[in-house]
Protein backbone atom coordinates (compact mmCIF):
# COMPACT_ATOMS: atom_id res chain seq x y z
CA UNK A 1 0.00 0.00 0.00
CA UNK A 2 1.11 3.86 -0.89
CA UNK A 3 0.53 4.99 2.77
CA UNK A 4 3.20 6.67 4.70
CA UNK A 5 5.35 5.73 1.59
CA UNK A 6 6.79 9.77 1.49
CA UNK A 7 7.85 8.79 5.10
CA UNK A 8 9.89 6.26 4.34
CA UNK A 9 13.96 7.24 4.03
CA UNK A 10 15.48 6.80 0.81
CA UNK A 11 18.93 6.83 2.94
CA UNK A 12 19.93 4.75 6.05
CA UNK A 13 22.81 4.93 7.54
CA UNK A 14 23.18 2.20 10.57
CA UNK A 15 24.98 -0.72 12.67
CA UNK A 16 22.14 -3.02 11.70
CA UNK A 17 21.92 -5.67 8.97
CA UNK A 18 18.79 -5.35 6.28
CA UNK A 19 15.99 -7.47 4.66
CA UNK A 20 16.73 -7.62 0.84
CA UNK A 21 13.06 -8.32 0.29
CA UNK A 22 10.89 -6.44 2.90
CA UNK A 23 13.08 -3.04 1.14
CA UNK A 24 12.11 -4.29 -2.23
CA UNK A 25 8.29 -4.76 -1.13
CA UNK A 26 7.88 -1.56 1.15
CA UNK A 27 9.84 0.10 -2.49
CA UNK A 28 7.31 -1.26 -4.66
CA UNK A 29 4.45 -1.65 -2.82
CA UNK A 30 1.25 0.05 -4.00
CA UNK A 31 2.52 1.38 -7.51
CA UNK A 32 1.39 -0.85 -9.95
CA UNK A 33 3.89 1.44 -12.93
CA UNK A 34 6.62 -0.21 -11.81
CA UNK A 35 8.21 -3.04 -14.39
CA UNK A 36 11.99 -3.50 -13.07
CA UNK A 37 13.67 -2.94 -9.84
CA UNK A 38 17.58 -3.70 -9.74
CA UNK A 39 19.14 -4.28 -6.49
CA UNK A 40 23.07 -4.44 -5.56
CA UNK A 41 24.24 -5.96 -2.39
CA UNK A 42 28.18 -5.39 -1.41
CA UNK A 43 29.46 -8.32 0.65
CA UNK A 44 32.51 -8.45 2.71
CA UNK A 45 35.18 -10.67 1.00
CA UNK A 46 37.22 -12.78 3.12
CA UNK A 47 40.34 -13.27 0.68
CA UNK A 48 41.96 -9.32 0.12
CA UNK A 49 45.38 -8.93 -1.43
CA UNK A 50 46.83 -9.28 1.87
CA UNK A 51 45.18 -12.94 2.67
CA UNK A 52 41.76 -13.30 4.42
CA UNK A 53 40.70 -11.11 6.74
CA UNK A 54 39.06 -12.13 10.23
CA UNK A 55 36.63 -8.95 10.20
CA UNK A 56 36.71 -5.42 8.57
CA UNK A 57 35.27 -2.27 10.59
CA UNK A 58 33.81 0.66 8.34
CA UNK A 59 33.99 4.14 9.55
CA UNK A 60 31.77 7.03 8.57
CA UNK A 61 30.99 10.85 9.27
CA UNK A 62 27.75 10.72 11.00
CA UNK A 63 25.61 13.32 9.41
CA UNK A 64 27.95 13.75 6.80
CA UNK A 65 27.16 9.89 5.16
CA UNK A 66 23.34 11.06 5.46
CA UNK A 67 24.25 14.30 3.19
CA UNK A 68 26.62 12.93 0.81
CA UNK A 69 24.11 9.66 -0.37
CA UNK A 70 20.94 12.38 -0.26
CA UNK A 71 23.15 13.80 -2.70
CA UNK A 72 24.17 11.11 -4.81
CA UNK A 73 19.76 9.72 -4.72
CA UNK A 74 18.67 13.33 -5.71
CA UNK A 75 21.17 13.07 -8.82
CA UNK A 76 19.90 9.73 -9.79
CA UNK A 77 16.47 10.99 -9.73
CA UNK A 78 17.39 13.83 -12.03
CA UNK A 79 19.24 11.93 -14.61
CA UNK A 80 16.55 8.67 -15.12
CA UNK A 81 12.89 8.34 -14.54
CA UNK A 82 12.96 6.48 -11.26
CA UNK A 83 10.08 5.29 -9.67
CA UNK A 84 12.42 4.81 -5.80
CA UNK A 85 15.74 4.54 -5.05
CA UNK A 86 16.75 3.59 -1.55
CA UNK A 87 20.68 3.13 -0.08
CA UNK A 88 21.50 1.11 2.89
CA UNK A 89 25.14 1.55 4.51
CA UNK A 90 26.10 -0.39 6.96
CA UNK A 91 28.73 0.73 9.63
CA UNK A 92 30.78 -0.82 12.38
CA UNK A 93 32.67 -4.34 12.55
CA UNK A 94 31.32 -6.94 9.97
CA UNK A 95 32.21 -10.49 9.43
CA UNK A 96 33.39 -12.19 6.14
CA UNK A 97 30.10 -12.89 4.22
CA UNK A 98 28.08 -10.56 5.73
CA UNK A 99 26.11 -7.87 3.90
CA UNK A 100 27.62 -4.16 4.06
CA UNK A 101 25.57 -2.11 1.25
CA UNK A 102 22.30 -2.00 -0.16
CA UNK A 103 21.19 0.15 -3.23
CA UNK A 104 18.05 -0.30 -4.96
CA UNK A 105 16.14 1.36 -7.96
CA UNK A 106 12.85 0.94 -9.52
CA UNK A 107 11.20 2.00 -12.83
CA UNK A 108 8.58 1.54 -15.51
CA UNK A 109 11.71 -0.09 -18.10
CA UNK A 110 14.69 -2.23 -16.96
CA UNK A 111 17.26 -0.05 -18.38
CA UNK A 112 17.07 2.84 -16.34
CA UNK A 113 16.77 0.43 -13.74
CA UNK A 114 19.93 -1.07 -14.04
CA UNK A 115 21.76 2.20 -14.89
CA UNK A 116 20.21 4.22 -11.81
CA UNK A 117 22.05 1.46 -9.83
CA UNK A 118 25.24 1.13 -10.94
CA UNK A 119 25.31 4.82 -10.97
CA UNK A 120 24.30 4.90 -7.71
CA UNK A 121 27.63 2.12 -6.47
CA UNK A 122 29.85 4.40 -8.78
CA UNK A 123 29.28 7.05 -7.33
CA UNK A 124 28.89 6.20 -4.07
CA UNK A 125 32.61 4.54 -4.15
CA UNK A 126 33.75 7.79 -4.61
CA UNK A 127 32.03 9.77 -2.62
CA UNK A 128 30.67 8.89 -0.01
CA UNK A 129 32.52 9.09 3.13
CA UNK A 130 33.27 5.42 4.60
CA UNK A 131 36.30 4.00 5.17
CA UNK A 132 37.34 0.71 5.59
CA UNK A 133 39.63 -1.39 7.58
CA UNK A 134 40.69 -4.55 7.54
CA UNK A 135 41.90 -7.56 10.63
CA UNK A 136 44.28 -10.03 8.96
CA UNK A 137 46.71 -11.60 10.42
CA UNK A 138 49.34 -9.14 9.80
CA UNK A 139 46.98 -6.60 12.06
CA UNK A 140 44.25 -4.09 11.23
CA UNK A 141 44.91 -2.27 7.47
CA UNK A 142 43.02 0.64 6.13
CA UNK A 143 41.98 -0.58 2.55
CA UNK A 144 43.07 1.39 -0.02
CA UNK A 145 41.48 2.98 -2.32
CA UNK A 146 41.07 1.50 -6.11
CA UNK A 147 41.85 3.22 -9.40
CA UNK A 148 38.96 1.90 -11.61
CA UNK A 149 36.65 3.16 -8.95
CA UNK A 150 37.71 6.37 -10.25
CA UNK A 151 36.91 5.35 -13.90
CA UNK A 152 33.95 4.41 -13.33
CA UNK A 153 32.41 7.13 -11.74
CA UNK A 154 34.25 9.25 -15.01
CA UNK A 155 31.83 7.23 -17.12
CA UNK A 156 28.84 9.05 -15.81
CA UNK A 157 30.36 12.56 -16.58
CA UNK A 158 28.55 15.26 -18.87
CA UNK A 159 25.39 13.09 -18.71
CA UNK A 160 26.83 10.02 -20.12
CA UNK A 161 24.88 6.66 -19.33
CA UNK A 162 27.53 3.56 -19.27
CA UNK B 1 37.14 26.80 13.32
CA UNK B 2 35.76 23.05 14.02
CA UNK B 3 38.51 20.61 12.07
CA UNK B 4 37.60 16.97 11.59
CA UNK B 5 39.80 14.04 10.60
CA UNK B 6 39.05 10.30 9.75
CA UNK B 7 40.28 7.05 8.93
CA UNK B 8 43.79 6.09 9.06
CA UNK B 9 44.16 10.94 9.53
CA UNK B 10 42.31 10.26 12.92
CA UNK B 11 44.57 8.29 14.13
CA UNK B 12 47.90 10.15 12.93
CA UNK B 13 46.11 13.26 14.51
CA UNK B 14 45.33 11.24 17.47
CA UNK B 15 41.42 13.23 17.26
CA UNK B 16 38.74 13.18 15.38
CA UNK B 17 37.46 16.51 16.35
CA UNK B 18 38.95 19.82 17.56
CA UNK B 19 39.30 23.29 17.60
CA UNK B 20 41.55 25.10 15.35
CA UNK B 21 42.94 28.45 15.19
CA UNK B 22 43.66 28.93 11.51
CA UNK B 23 45.88 31.50 11.69
CA UNK B 24 44.94 33.46 9.00
CA UNK B 25 44.60 31.15 6.23
CA UNK B 26 42.32 31.55 3.37
CA UNK B 27 42.52 28.23 1.35
CA UNK B 28 42.40 24.45 3.37
CA UNK B 29 45.57 24.21 1.56
CA UNK B 30 47.14 26.90 3.86
CA UNK B 31 45.29 25.63 6.93
CA UNK B 32 47.24 22.23 5.98
CA UNK B 33 50.41 23.91 6.16
CA UNK B 34 50.08 26.09 9.26
CA UNK B 35 49.24 22.51 10.83
CA UNK B 36 52.20 20.35 9.33
CA UNK B 37 54.18 23.41 10.69
CA UNK B 38 52.67 23.18 14.16
CA UNK B 39 53.64 19.58 15.49
CA UNK B 40 55.19 15.91 14.00
CA UNK B 41 51.78 14.11 13.87
CA UNK B 42 50.24 16.96 11.53
CA UNK B 43 53.26 16.50 9.48
CA UNK B 44 52.56 12.84 9.31
CA UNK B 45 49.29 12.96 8.59
CA UNK B 46 49.53 15.27 5.55
CA UNK B 47 52.50 14.13 4.44
CA UNK B 48 51.12 12.87 1.56
CA UNK B 49 48.77 15.56 -0.13
CA UNK B 50 47.35 13.80 -2.97
CA UNK B 51 46.19 11.82 -0.27
CA UNK B 52 44.24 13.95 1.00
CA UNK B 53 40.58 14.80 0.72
CA UNK B 54 38.57 17.61 1.97
CA UNK B 55 35.01 18.62 2.42
CA UNK B 56 34.14 22.27 3.96
CA UNK B 57 30.55 22.75 5.50
CA UNK B 58 29.88 19.15 4.33
CA UNK B 59 30.83 19.95 0.51
CA UNK B 60 33.38 18.31 -0.86
CA UNK B 61 36.13 20.30 -2.74
CA UNK B 62 39.68 20.47 -3.10
CA UNK B 63 42.89 21.87 -1.30
CA UNK B 64 42.51 25.12 -2.81
CA UNK B 65 38.58 25.93 -1.74
CA UNK B 66 38.30 28.85 0.16
CA UNK B 67 37.72 28.45 3.74
CA UNK B 68 37.40 31.95 5.14
CA UNK B 69 33.92 31.93 7.47
CA UNK B 70 33.77 28.09 6.94
CA UNK B 71 32.39 26.09 10.44
CA UNK B 72 33.67 22.88 9.42
CA UNK B 73 36.68 21.64 7.39
CA UNK B 74 37.32 17.68 7.09
CA UNK B 75 40.06 16.34 6.50
CA UNK B 76 40.59 12.24 5.30
CA UNK B 77 41.80 10.05 3.03
CA UNK B 78 39.97 8.89 -0.36
CA UNK B 79 36.85 7.24 0.72
CA UNK B 80 36.58 2.90 0.11
CA UNK B 81 32.87 1.85 1.26
CA UNK B 82 30.40 0.26 -0.71
CA UNK C 1 26.63 -23.19 3.03
CA UNK C 2 27.94 -24.93 -0.02
CA UNK C 3 26.74 -28.29 0.49
CA UNK C 4 24.70 -29.43 -2.42
CA UNK C 5 24.80 -26.23 -4.03
CA UNK C 6 26.27 -27.91 -7.24
CA UNK C 7 22.52 -29.72 -7.46
CA UNK C 8 20.77 -26.19 -7.25
CA UNK C 9 19.36 -25.55 -10.68
CA UNK C 10 20.57 -22.30 -12.25
CA UNK C 11 17.57 -22.39 -14.49
CA UNK C 12 13.45 -22.33 -13.70
CA UNK C 13 10.96 -22.29 -15.09
CA UNK C 14 7.54 -22.63 -13.19
CA UNK C 15 4.11 -21.32 -11.88
CA UNK C 16 4.79 -20.61 -8.55
CA UNK C 17 5.69 -16.61 -7.01
CA UNK C 18 9.36 -16.56 -5.92
CA UNK C 19 11.73 -15.30 -2.71
CA UNK C 20 14.04 -12.95 -4.06
CA UNK C 21 15.71 -13.02 -0.22
CA UNK C 22 16.10 -16.73 -0.45
CA UNK C 23 17.55 -16.89 -3.80
CA UNK C 24 19.84 -14.56 -2.82
CA UNK C 25 21.04 -16.39 0.42
CA UNK C 26 21.28 -19.61 -1.58
CA UNK C 27 23.09 -18.43 -4.11
CA UNK C 28 25.64 -16.99 -2.05
CA UNK C 29 25.99 -19.20 0.85
CA UNK C 30 29.03 -20.76 1.23
CA UNK C 31 31.47 -18.26 -0.84
CA UNK C 32 32.59 -15.67 0.43
CA UNK C 33 34.89 -14.78 -1.95
CA UNK C 34 31.71 -12.86 -3.08
CA UNK C 35 31.89 -9.21 -3.13
CA UNK C 36 28.65 -7.96 -5.11
CA UNK C 37 25.42 -9.63 -6.16
CA UNK C 38 23.03 -7.61 -8.29
CA UNK C 39 19.15 -8.31 -8.94
CA UNK C 40 16.93 -7.91 -11.51
CA UNK C 41 13.33 -8.23 -11.13
CA UNK C 42 10.24 -7.86 -13.36
CA UNK C 43 7.03 -7.08 -12.59
CA UNK C 44 3.97 -7.32 -14.31
CA UNK C 45 2.50 -3.14 -14.65
CA UNK C 46 -1.20 -2.19 -14.92
CA UNK C 47 -0.99 0.60 -17.58
CA UNK C 48 0.19 -0.26 -20.80
CA UNK C 49 -0.63 1.61 -24.12
CA UNK C 50 -3.72 0.20 -24.37
CA UNK C 51 -4.96 1.17 -20.94
CA UNK C 52 -4.78 -0.51 -17.66
CA UNK C 53 -5.06 -4.06 -17.89
CA UNK C 54 -6.41 -6.77 -15.18
CA UNK C 55 -4.39 -9.59 -16.00
CA UNK C 56 -1.46 -11.16 -17.99
CA UNK C 57 -1.14 -14.71 -19.38
CA UNK C 58 2.15 -15.86 -20.08
CA UNK C 59 3.02 -18.59 -22.43
CA UNK C 60 5.89 -20.15 -22.92
CA UNK C 61 7.36 -23.71 -24.63
CA UNK C 62 8.12 -26.51 -22.00
CA UNK C 63 11.40 -27.78 -22.42
CA UNK C 64 12.27 -25.27 -25.49
CA UNK C 65 12.83 -22.25 -22.73
CA UNK C 66 14.59 -24.32 -20.40
CA UNK C 67 16.86 -24.90 -23.42
CA UNK C 68 17.12 -21.42 -24.13
CA UNK C 69 17.77 -19.97 -20.73
CA UNK C 70 20.83 -22.60 -20.11
CA UNK C 71 22.44 -21.23 -23.47
CA UNK C 72 21.95 -17.65 -22.49
CA UNK C 73 23.38 -18.44 -18.80
CA UNK C 74 26.39 -20.15 -20.29
CA UNK C 75 27.45 -17.17 -22.53
CA UNK C 76 27.28 -14.94 -19.38
CA UNK C 77 29.18 -17.54 -17.41
CA UNK C 78 32.17 -17.72 -20.41
CA UNK C 79 31.95 -13.89 -20.82
CA UNK C 80 31.95 -12.80 -17.33
CA UNK C 81 33.93 -14.29 -13.92
CA UNK C 82 30.46 -15.10 -12.32
CA UNK C 83 30.47 -16.63 -8.69
CA UNK C 84 26.72 -17.62 -9.14
CA UNK C 85 23.90 -17.09 -11.90
CA UNK C 86 20.51 -17.84 -11.35
CA UNK C 87 17.17 -17.13 -13.57
CA UNK C 88 13.56 -17.62 -12.31
CA UNK C 89 10.76 -17.07 -15.10
CA UNK C 90 7.63 -17.46 -14.09
CA UNK C 91 4.31 -18.68 -17.20
CA UNK C 92 0.38 -18.54 -16.61
CA UNK C 93 -1.59 -15.79 -15.33
CA UNK C 94 -0.43 -13.10 -13.27
CA UNK C 95 -1.93 -10.32 -11.77
CA UNK C 96 -0.42 -6.30 -12.36
CA UNK C 97 1.99 -6.12 -9.40
CA UNK C 98 3.25 -9.63 -9.56
CA UNK C 99 6.60 -11.24 -10.18
CA UNK C 100 7.57 -12.29 -13.58
CA UNK C 101 10.89 -12.65 -13.92
CA UNK C 102 14.04 -12.88 -11.14
CA UNK C 103 17.66 -12.89 -12.59
CA UNK C 104 20.89 -12.92 -10.25
CA UNK C 105 24.46 -12.41 -10.99
CA UNK C 106 27.44 -12.82 -8.32
CA UNK C 107 30.58 -12.12 -8.18
CA UNK C 108 34.01 -10.30 -6.83
CA UNK C 109 33.63 -7.31 -8.29
CA UNK C 110 29.95 -4.93 -8.88
CA UNK C 111 31.15 -4.34 -12.37
CA UNK C 112 30.53 -8.33 -13.64
CA UNK C 113 27.76 -8.70 -11.60
CA UNK C 114 26.18 -5.44 -12.84
CA UNK C 115 26.81 -6.22 -16.40
CA UNK C 116 26.30 -10.20 -16.59
CA UNK C 117 22.68 -9.10 -15.00
CA UNK C 118 21.76 -6.53 -17.74
CA UNK C 119 23.01 -8.88 -20.42
CA UNK C 120 20.95 -12.25 -19.42
CA UNK C 121 17.92 -9.79 -19.17
CA UNK C 122 18.64 -8.52 -22.44
CA UNK C 123 19.12 -11.89 -24.12
CA UNK C 124 16.24 -13.27 -22.16
CA UNK C 125 14.18 -10.70 -23.64
CA UNK C 126 14.95 -11.41 -27.27
CA UNK C 127 15.73 -15.22 -27.69
CA UNK C 128 13.64 -16.73 -24.50
CA UNK C 129 10.62 -18.22 -25.95
CA UNK C 130 7.89 -16.39 -23.62
CA UNK C 131 4.81 -14.37 -24.98
CA UNK C 132 2.66 -11.99 -23.08
CA UNK C 133 -0.93 -11.61 -23.91
CA UNK C 134 -2.92 -8.91 -21.88
CA UNK C 135 -6.09 -8.80 -20.63
CA UNK C 136 -7.93 -5.24 -20.65
CA UNK C 137 -10.91 -3.81 -21.23
CA UNK C 138 -10.52 -4.61 -25.11
CA UNK C 139 -10.12 -8.13 -24.49
CA UNK C 140 -6.70 -10.09 -24.76
CA UNK C 141 -4.03 -9.12 -26.99
CA UNK C 142 -0.84 -10.42 -27.65
CA UNK C 143 1.92 -8.28 -26.46
CA UNK C 144 3.94 -7.05 -29.70
CA UNK C 145 8.27 -7.34 -29.19
CA UNK C 146 9.66 -4.01 -28.70
CA UNK C 147 12.67 -2.69 -31.13
CA UNK C 148 14.31 -1.31 -28.12
CA UNK C 149 14.86 -4.62 -26.72
CA UNK C 150 16.50 -5.43 -30.15
CA UNK C 151 18.74 -2.68 -29.54
CA UNK C 152 19.43 -3.78 -26.21
CA UNK C 153 20.92 -7.27 -27.12
CA UNK C 154 22.94 -6.27 -30.11
CA UNK C 155 25.22 -3.97 -27.83
CA UNK C 156 26.88 -7.00 -26.55
CA UNK C 157 27.56 -8.57 -30.17
CA UNK C 158 31.21 -9.31 -30.75
CA UNK C 159 32.40 -9.61 -27.06
CA UNK C 160 31.14 -6.17 -26.28
CA UNK C 161 30.55 -4.76 -22.83
CA UNK C 162 28.16 -2.09 -21.99
CA UNK D 1 7.79 -34.38 -38.61
CA UNK D 2 6.57 -32.47 -35.77
CA UNK D 3 5.51 -28.73 -36.00
CA UNK D 4 5.36 -26.67 -33.01
CA UNK D 5 3.23 -23.02 -33.08
CA UNK D 6 3.14 -20.94 -30.06
CA UNK D 7 1.29 -17.16 -28.80
CA UNK D 8 -1.11 -16.37 -31.79
CA UNK D 9 0.81 -18.68 -34.68
CA UNK D 10 -0.75 -21.07 -31.99
CA UNK D 11 -4.24 -19.51 -32.40
CA UNK D 12 -4.71 -19.11 -36.03
CA UNK D 13 -3.42 -22.43 -36.75
CA UNK D 14 -6.16 -23.70 -34.13
CA UNK D 15 -3.24 -26.06 -32.55
CA UNK D 16 -0.38 -25.97 -30.67
CA UNK D 17 1.39 -29.09 -32.54
CA UNK D 18 1.25 -31.42 -35.28
CA UNK D 19 2.48 -34.20 -37.78
CA UNK D 20 3.40 -32.48 -41.07
CA UNK D 21 4.18 -34.02 -44.24
CA UNK D 22 7.38 -31.68 -45.66
CA UNK D 23 6.64 -32.34 -48.82
CA UNK D 24 9.84 -32.57 -49.69
CA UNK D 25 10.68 -28.80 -48.70
CA UNK D 26 14.04 -28.08 -47.72
CA UNK D 27 14.12 -24.89 -46.00
CA UNK D 28 11.74 -23.90 -43.08
CA UNK D 29 11.09 -21.19 -45.64
CA UNK D 30 9.41 -23.84 -48.10
CA UNK D 31 7.72 -25.27 -45.67
CA UNK D 32 5.84 -22.49 -44.78
CA UNK D 33 4.85 -21.70 -48.37
CA UNK D 34 3.75 -25.71 -48.44
CA UNK D 35 1.55 -24.68 -45.49
CA UNK D 36 0.33 -21.32 -47.00
CA UNK D 37 -1.26 -22.97 -49.47
CA UNK D 38 -3.03 -25.83 -47.69
CA UNK D 39 -5.43 -23.90 -45.96
CA UNK D 40 -6.57 -20.74 -45.01
CA UNK D 41 -5.44 -20.81 -41.53
CA UNK D 42 -1.83 -21.72 -42.17
CA UNK D 43 -2.01 -18.25 -44.36
CA UNK D 44 -3.25 -16.11 -41.69
CA UNK D 45 -0.73 -17.20 -39.10
CA UNK D 46 2.00 -17.03 -41.75
CA UNK D 47 0.78 -14.00 -43.48
CA UNK D 48 3.85 -11.35 -42.42
CA UNK D 49 7.15 -13.39 -42.53
CA UNK D 50 8.73 -10.66 -40.88
CA UNK D 51 6.72 -11.36 -37.65
CA UNK D 52 7.68 -15.22 -38.32
CA UNK D 53 10.70 -16.78 -35.70
CA UNK D 54 11.66 -20.27 -36.15
CA UNK D 55 13.59 -23.06 -33.88
CA UNK D 56 15.18 -26.06 -35.95
CA UNK D 57 15.63 -29.24 -32.77
CA UNK D 58 15.56 -26.44 -30.57
CA UNK D 59 18.07 -24.28 -32.07
CA UNK D 60 16.96 -20.79 -33.06
CA UNK D 61 17.57 -20.09 -36.23
CA UNK D 62 16.17 -18.11 -39.58
CA UNK D 63 13.67 -19.55 -42.35
CA UNK D 64 16.48 -20.20 -44.71
CA UNK D 65 17.43 -23.16 -42.56
CA UNK D 66 17.90 -26.00 -43.81
CA UNK D 67 15.13 -28.71 -42.47
CA UNK D 68 16.21 -32.33 -43.98
CA UNK D 69 16.30 -34.76 -40.76
CA UNK D 70 14.88 -32.10 -38.24
CA UNK D 71 12.57 -33.64 -36.07
CA UNK D 72 10.96 -30.69 -34.91
CA UNK D 73 10.43 -27.39 -36.21
CA UNK D 74 8.79 -24.43 -34.04
CA UNK D 75 6.99 -21.15 -35.10
CA UNK D 76 6.83 -18.51 -33.51
CA UNK D 77 6.08 -14.49 -33.01
CA UNK D 78 8.74 -12.32 -31.57
CA UNK D 79 9.09 -13.59 -28.32
CA UNK D 80 8.12 -11.10 -25.70
CA UNK D 81 9.06 -12.26 -21.53
CA UNK D 82 10.94 -10.69 -19.14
Amino acid sequence: MADGAGARPQVSVQREDFDIAAEIEALTAGNRDIGAVVSFTGLVREMTGEGAIAAMELEHWPGGTENALGKIVAEAEARWPLDGVRVIHRYGPMAPGERIVLVLAASRHRAAAFEAAAFLMDYLKTRAPFWKKEHGPGGGRWVDARECDDAAAERWRDGRRG
Amino acid sequence: MQVLYFAWMRERVGAAAEEVDPEGAATARELVERLRAREERYALAFADLAAVRVAVDQEMTDLDAPISGAREIAFFPPVTGG
